[in-house]
């Protein structure tokens, strides 16, 4: 399985889309080609976990290297292990529902699309690079489209928005590069090369103090991308300007490239420092998942509820990555796939709300199951999930990242894990004063019912969305023996690199 | 031992019953929904009763068995939440329960939710709400049954805003659903606790672990000591939490009368006799581990139970609407189990109060649903919940009236009917135990017997007139349809005769069967006091007339604190929308506007100022380019000549 | 004749350069700014002359580079009057105070 | 005593640089061509006095004949042959005066501290060798810049056309 192929089929379909004029071919054929690009990810499941039951135990398979800049020590390094199989999954399920929930886009139809696509590429070479510099220019590919998508298509102070969104995720990987040179320059003490080689340098022997400095830089800069407190602003702005496949974009993959980042860069590659560390990123966690919940209480936007609850969500992902147990980072890997998923779905059902009834706040809306039951009932099973509902994704995510954060024994972490457990309850108000706003009790405006119910798409994209959400929530195991294995050999490097 | 296929199959009809009504939507299977939903929960009732049947019959010792279960989710290596089915004397009681009470409420649906609009949705959610509780009551490992008890939380949210166009009901279901979340968190700390403390989830496992005083896991757990009481406390107490918020106990309560919102049969389904007991469920299912190894949380159940039941008594009695009635006499004799849970021992005679709790369960069960079943004939009749616009309806209503009765003598204790059985079975537990309790027990009891009849009066007989002219009777209903009278009358049969089981002989603290004697002398007291209840009912409201405004006006303080539930809801209230609201939520929100995204926008804005600054230079002259160029150069040709030579 | 010392032939274009680099600065018609600048032009090819006549006398190229000087000053001033004229006959004006449309 | 050839030298030298001087202060534009014209003229004569004789007609060719010319006429062209200019900003002419005093002063101490080993042979500047040089094909002969400098003189001719001709537009 050619793994260049994730990266190539979303362009190729990009440059495509450029030739045609035409509403109708431009979303057949995005339509098609994210069709294609989700066949292609169960293809390349099918085939790793065929290589995986042959019982071979290589960390990263489909591995192939091309020299990039060879003086410098650059190479187009590809390979996927199991954590980056699921978050390409992800993104390919996110890319499909949002095509669909964009299918009558009727300004600039074909421009939107090709940056769709672009940002899908990107997405998708993110988590398939095993070299810090390729994963850097895609993650760098995949912001740039962010900016032009809210700028262009969205709505609200999108301008003031696009630009905070990209000068905030620019810093980001500003940072995220400088921490990449520090060490790439590092590495040559130990290999007498200088390498971005994510597998390499994760031998390297880099002494504390270094690791001390370039740590923070690395994990700062991704955790903009992840919604870190308190880098985290440019969620709320971002979200709630973006166009709705937009902000499922941004929510549902963005903000999981930020996560992995963390722990396949930061944490993987300075286990020491992340020890170190551990204490802030929990604290930081912890209160970024309270804080987001109590500050989602007073929002009033619908988008802005979601993406507060983003902020607070995903602090769960870097709680887990901050307790360094085995639990606890399975349990992040699962939060980012499943707040994926939940989020996107969420924000399709606002977008079609929205779309509907032209308004987003709260307090404008009510009574909508009257009239349309069905996006009514992605929108409560969204916020279900949200409120983490077993048998839906966030449940299991949350549990085993509270599991997980259980294990550890200092007073720091208990605190930490208590005050997020706290949020569960949180998140179940403001869910519930939301839903039973809008959807539930009395009809606030009679005009809410002439658009009528989703089309044909909207019901295809939630249902995209909604089997991953029931997929993972049911059978959670599925995934977590997926992702088990890469898991246990990140812990064994992070173990040996803590007990060296 | 029963066969593993009927117990799947127990908990896969009304899952299947809920997959296809759910999914079939509102208008392709709408006379089919109820008929459909109901022969499921009438199959799986049958098979829960044969299961029953055969297991009680098969041997005379009960150890807990896991019958199935498979590994859904590995924590680590020693953390796991099983599926699966676990099959014990309290299980297979619950399943009875719990089918049959449901298939009851399903069929008396037909007749009660005739011609909603949405009456698939309710049979939808009735399956899950049935199943959801089904798998919690076979749980084989702590986080099943946290994971079945959400699910149970959420489908009865669903169901309490079944009317979801009533903002009431909207805010019923909500505040129904955060109560027992924030109990939930409890519950959820408590796993984490006691399930790292053990290292392992499994019930099994985790009670033999935990009972077994040399064991090092349990030397581990109570070693510590934070805020004075040790790890094992603190789980307990919070998993007790959980339970107390599910179960309606003080201070957790204020969501069960408000959740009356939700339709009559729901409220019989959720709040009388299944969801409700869950709590008590889970203190049940972990006893060894509270009886054994840490008597002080056991002690607080007790506190906790005594003080719900007399002051749920208490409110029930000055209360209006009859379900909010039935709502707070559901509380206290929930109150009445945890209590004699809280004051039973493990093992042989001392585990008197743990059979009498759950004996009470199972009668309780029955004569509430026939009670709030009655109601609903009465409310679906008179389309109001407010005594007022009641009275005089036995003779409209024989067979609901006959059916309320009943279940009147069975709350209040009268013999032979079931809930004298158990209640004396609790009261004699209390007498061994604390004379404090017994007494305050034998007050309840009382203030039972008055509420229940007070209620029976106003509705069935005061005025002779029949019902006031606000609310004018729907002729053509009549007293309801088959299909509802048809579950009053079979429950009607339950509440007699179920107190009849040798229930000491099936379940029993350690798992030996228990005989239980009940003394005809000890007895005396407690009829004799509810007897006084309903004689002070009777004299107050059996006729229309002034003595209860009398004895309102005479107590007026005490009786509007009671109308007013104690004011407890007005603190949670000032609690929430006071401090929460406005002291956390909106500085969490003013911070991050101004505070965190403002030093964003202030770097922006610094940013832009600097720039503006700077681009003054840029005066577009050529010659002030020149000059600055020249100057320029000078400045570095003498740096570089003379400086740095 | 090296009776003249190189070093006053130096000071010489050195003066001659700074009064045209003086004439560039503060002069506001374009004009007489294109003055400023052959006299810089000047000074330059007076340099070149002289260091290839005291220093490499052998060779020739100092002078060879006088003459292209020349020729791409002629060039140049062509192509400046050009401009100027444009501006003037758009602007009305030849002065570079005004002439700052690359303001900002 | 004094070389002749010296005090020739400074003569033309304080001629250049008067004249100069005058081209940049002069408030008529057309003096100051004028005063340009002299200086070149004196450069010429510096040139003839170093014996460069090829240098000097080329200098009185191109720029006394070519160059001041077309300045003049420029001049002419934005009518602005008599009229006075507008003072400079006296920031403007101070700041200026000082940057070109402490360029000349930086400049000129270098150029008269460094210590030059003038090379006692003559210089040939015969009309053969700068021919050879010019547009010779042998060792360091400059042919190609030759042929380069006339393609520029081209292109500004061209240039010079296309930019100070009259638009379509404004002719309408």
């Amino acid at each position: 399985m050619n793994l260049h192929l994730l990266v190539a089929l979303p362009v190729v379909t990009a440059l495509f889309l450029l030739l045609l004029r035409d509403l109708r071919q431009i979303r057949l054929i995005a339509l098609i080609g994210s069709i294609v690009q989700l066949g292609a990810c169960f293809l390349l499941l099918d085939s790793y976990l065929d290589v995986r039951a042959a019982g071979i135990t290589e960390p990263v398979l489909f591995k192939s290297s091309a020299a990039w800049f060879p003086s410098l020590g650059i190479s187009f390094t590809t390979g996927v292990d199991g954590i980056s199989l699921a978050m390409i999954l992800l993104s390919a399920l996110v890319v499909l529902a949002g095509v669909l929930v964009s299918w009558n886009t009727e300004h600039l139809p074909r421009e939107y699309f090709f940056l769709l696509m672009l940002l899908s590429a990107g997405a998708y070479g993110f988590f398939i690079s095993l070299d810090l510099f390729t994963m850097f220019f895609f993650l760098e590919v995949a912001v740039i489209p962010k900016f032009l998508l809210i700028g262009v298509w969205g709505s609200g102070r999108k301008d003031a928005s696009a630009l905070k969104l990209a000068l905030m995720l620019m810093a980001g990987s500003a940072l995220v590069f400088v921490g990449m040179l520090g060490l790439y320059f590092n590495s040559a003490d130990s290999f007498g090369a200088h390498t971005f080689d994510l597998e390499t340098l994760s031998m390297q022997a880099m002494s504390l103090n270094q690791q001390l400095m370039f740590f923070p830089l690395l994990f700062i800069g991704f955790g903009i991308f992840g919604a870190l407190f308190p880098f985290h602003t440019w969620v709320p702005d971002g979200h709630s300007s973006a166009p709705t496949a937009a902000s499922m974009f941004l929510a549902g993959i963005s903000m999981k490239l930020g996560g992995y980042g963390c722990l396949r860069v930061a944490a993987y590659l300075m286990p020491e420092a992340a020890n170190y560390y551990a204490p802030v990123i929990i604290t930081l966690a912890a209160i970024a998942v309270l804080y987001g919940a109590f500050a989602t209480l007073m929002q009033t936007d619908l988008k802005y509820i979601n993406a507060y609850s983003s902020v607070s969500h995903c602090g769960f992902v870097l709680l887990g990555i901050g307790m360094l147990n085995q639990t606890a980072i399975t349990g992040a890997i699962l939060q980012m796939v499943s707040h994926g998923l939940m989020t996107a779905l969420f924000f399709a059902a606002i977008g079609m709300l929205y779309q509907r009834t032209h308004t987003r706040m709260v307090s404008q809306l009510g009574g909508l199951l009257r009239f349309m039951p069905f996006i009514s009932t992605v929108f409560v099973i969204a916020g279900l999930c949200s409120l983490g509902l077993p048998g839906l994704s966030g449940f299991v995510a949350e549990m085993t990242v509270f599991m997980g954060a259980w294990e550890k024994h200092d007073t720091l972490s208990r605190v930490a894990t208590i005050a997020s457990c706290a949020s569960i309850v949180v998140t179940a108000v403001y869910i519930l004063r939301a839903t039973g706003k809008v959807i539930f009790g009395p009809v606030a405006d009679a005009h809410h019912g002439e658009a009528g119910d989703a089309c044909w798409n909207e019901k295809l994209a939630a249902g995209v969305l909604l089997a991953g959400i029931l997929i993972i929530g049911i059978t959670p195991f599925l995934l977590t023996q997926l992702i088990q294995p890469d898991i246990e050999r990140i812990m064994f490097n992070i173990g040996r690199d803590l007990a060296y | 031992m029963p066969s593993l296929n009927n117990l799947l199959l127990i908990l896969l009809l009304p899952f299947c019953s809920f997959l296809l009504l759910g999914l079939a939507g509102r208008k392709r299977l709408s006379p089919l929904a109820g008929i459909l939903g109901t022969t499921s929960l009438f199959i799986s009732a049958l098979l829960s009763v044969h299961s029953a049947w055969t297991y009680f019959s098969s041997t005379s010792s009960h150890k807990p068995e896991v019958a199935w279960s498979m590994n859904w989710l590995q924590f680590s290596d020693s953390l796991s939440i099983d599926m699966g089915v676990l099959v014990d004397p309290i299980s297979m009681m619950m399943l009875v329960v719990v089918t049959v009470v449901s298939f009851m409420v399903h069929l008396y649906s037909l007749g009660y939710m005739k011609g909603d609009e949405r009456f698939t949705t309710y049979y939808a959610y009735l399956s899950l709400f049935t199943f959801s509780m089904l798998g919690l009551v076979v749980s084989v490992n702590l986080f099943q049954i946290y994971m079945f008890w959400e699910l149970v939380g959420v489908s009865s949210f669903l169901l309490i805003g079944f009317y979801y166009d009533k903002p009431s009901a909207v805010s019923a279901s909500k505040k129904a659903f955060i109560v027992t979340r924030f109990a939930d968190l409890g519950f959820l700390i408590g796993i984490l606790i006691l399930g790292h403390g053990a290292e392992t989830l499994d019930f099994n496992t985790l009670i033999a672990r935990l009972t077994d005083p040399s064991s090092p896991w349990l030397g581990a757990l109570s070693a510590g000591s934070f805020l004075g009481a040790s790890a094992l406390t603190w789980g307990l107490l919070l998993v007790f939490m959980g339970g107390a918020g599910k179960s309606a106990m003080f201070p957790l309560h204020i969501w069960l009368p408000d959740a009356m919102e939700g339709p009559t049969p729901v409220s019989a389904l959720i709040h009388a006799a299944t969801m409700v007991v869950a709590g008590v469920y889970l203190v049940a299912r972990l006893f060894p581990v509270f009886a054994i190894a840490c008597p002080v949380a056991l002690d607080v159940v007790l506190w906790t139970g005594i003080i719900s039941s007399v002051f749920a008594a208490l409110i029930a009695c000055a209360q209006t609407d009859i379900k909010r009635v039935l709502a707070y006499s559901t509380m206290s004799q929930i109150g009445y189990m945890m209590f004699a849970l809280g004051l039973s021992g493990y093992g042989g005679e001392a585990g008197l109060g743990y059979t009498a709790s759950l004996f009470h369960l199972f009668t309780h069960a029955f004569f509430k649903a026939l009670l709030f079943l009655g109601a609903g004939a009465v409310i679906h009749m008179v389309h109001s919940n407010e005594i007022k616009d009641m009275g005089g309806l036995r003779k409209r209503m024989p067979v609901t009236h006959l059916a309320f009765l009943i279940g009147c003598l069975a709350i209040a204790g009268i013999p032979p009917f079931a809930g004298f059985f158990s209640k004396e079975e609790i009261l004699t537990a209390a007498y061994a135990a604390n004379p404090v309790i017994y007494w305050i027990a034998l007050i309840t009891a009382g203030l039972t017997a008055f509420y229940m009849f007070r209620l029976y009066y106003l509705i069935f007989w005061s005025r002779e007139s029949g019902v006031s002219n606000a609310h004018p009777v729907d002729e053509h209903h009549g007293e309801g349809t088959i299909s509802m009278k048809l579950p009053l009358l079979l429950l009607s049969v339950g509440a007699v005769i179920a107190g009849l089981v040798p229930f000491g002989n099936y379940v029993s603290s350690d798992g030996t069967p228990l005989h239980i004697h009940l003394h005809i002398g000890d007895a005396v007291l407690p009829v004799l006091i509810a007897l006084t209840g309903i004689g002070i009912a009777t004299y107050f409201y059996k006729t229309e007339s002034s003595k209860p405004a009398k004895l309102m006006q005479s107590m007026r303080v005490f009786y509007m604190t009671l109308h007013n539930k104690f004011y407890i809801d007005e603190i949670y209230l000032f609690i929430t929308k006071n401090i929460v609201f406005p002291l956390i939520g909106r500085p969490a929100a003013w911070f991050d506007k101004f505070v965190i995204d403002g030093t964003v926008i202030a770097i922006g804005r610094t940013t832009d100022r600097i720039a503006e600054t700077v681009r003054v230079m840029q005066t577009g002259r050529v010659q002030d380019y020149a000059l600055f160029f020249i100057a320029s150069l000078i400045t570095l040709a003498v740096f570089a000549i003379y400086l740095f030579h | 004749m090296t009776a003249i010392p190189l070093t006053h032939i130096l000071v010489l274009s050195t003066l001659l350069f700074f009064i045209g680099v003086f004439g560039f600065l503060t002069r506001r018609n374009l004009i007489a700014m294109l003055m400023g600048l052959e006299l810089m032009l000047n000074s330059v090819n007076i340099n070149f002359i002289a260091f290839n006549k005291y220093l490499y006398p052998e060779q020739i190229e100092g002078l060879g580079f006088t003459i292209f000087i020349v020729a791409i000053a002629a060039a140049e001033a062509a192509v400046a009057i050009a401009i100027i004229i444009n501006l003037f006959r758009t602007t009305h004006h030849i002065d570079a105070e005004q002439a700052d449309s690359l303001k900002y | 005593m004094m070389d002749p050839s010296l005090i020739a030298f400074y003569a033309i030298s304080a001629f250049i640089l008067v004249t100069g001087f005058m081209t940049v202060i002069s408030t008529r534009l057309f003096r100051s061509a004028i005063y340009l014209l002299f200086s070149l003229i004196g450069i010429a004569g510096l040139y003839f006095l170093l014996e460069v004789e090829f240098a000097a007609a080329v200098q009185i060719i191109v720029y006394v004949g070519g160059i001041v010319v077309l300045i003049i006429f420029s001049i002419f062209l934005t009518n602005q042959g008599g009229a006075s200019m507008p003072f400079p900003h006296l920031i403007r002419r101070n700041v200026g005066a000082a940057a070109a005093m402490a360029g000349a002063a930086v400049v000129g101490t270098l150029a008269a501290a460094y210590e030059w080993h003038p090379f006692p042979i003559t210089f040939d500047t015969s009309m053969s060798r700068i021919g050879h040089m010019l547009v010779g094909t042998g060792e360091g002969s400059l042919v190609l810049p030759f042929e380069l400098v006339s393609v520029l003189l081209l292109a500004a001719m061209i240039g010079c056309i296309v930019i100070a001709m009259k638009s379509r537009h404004e002719e309408k």
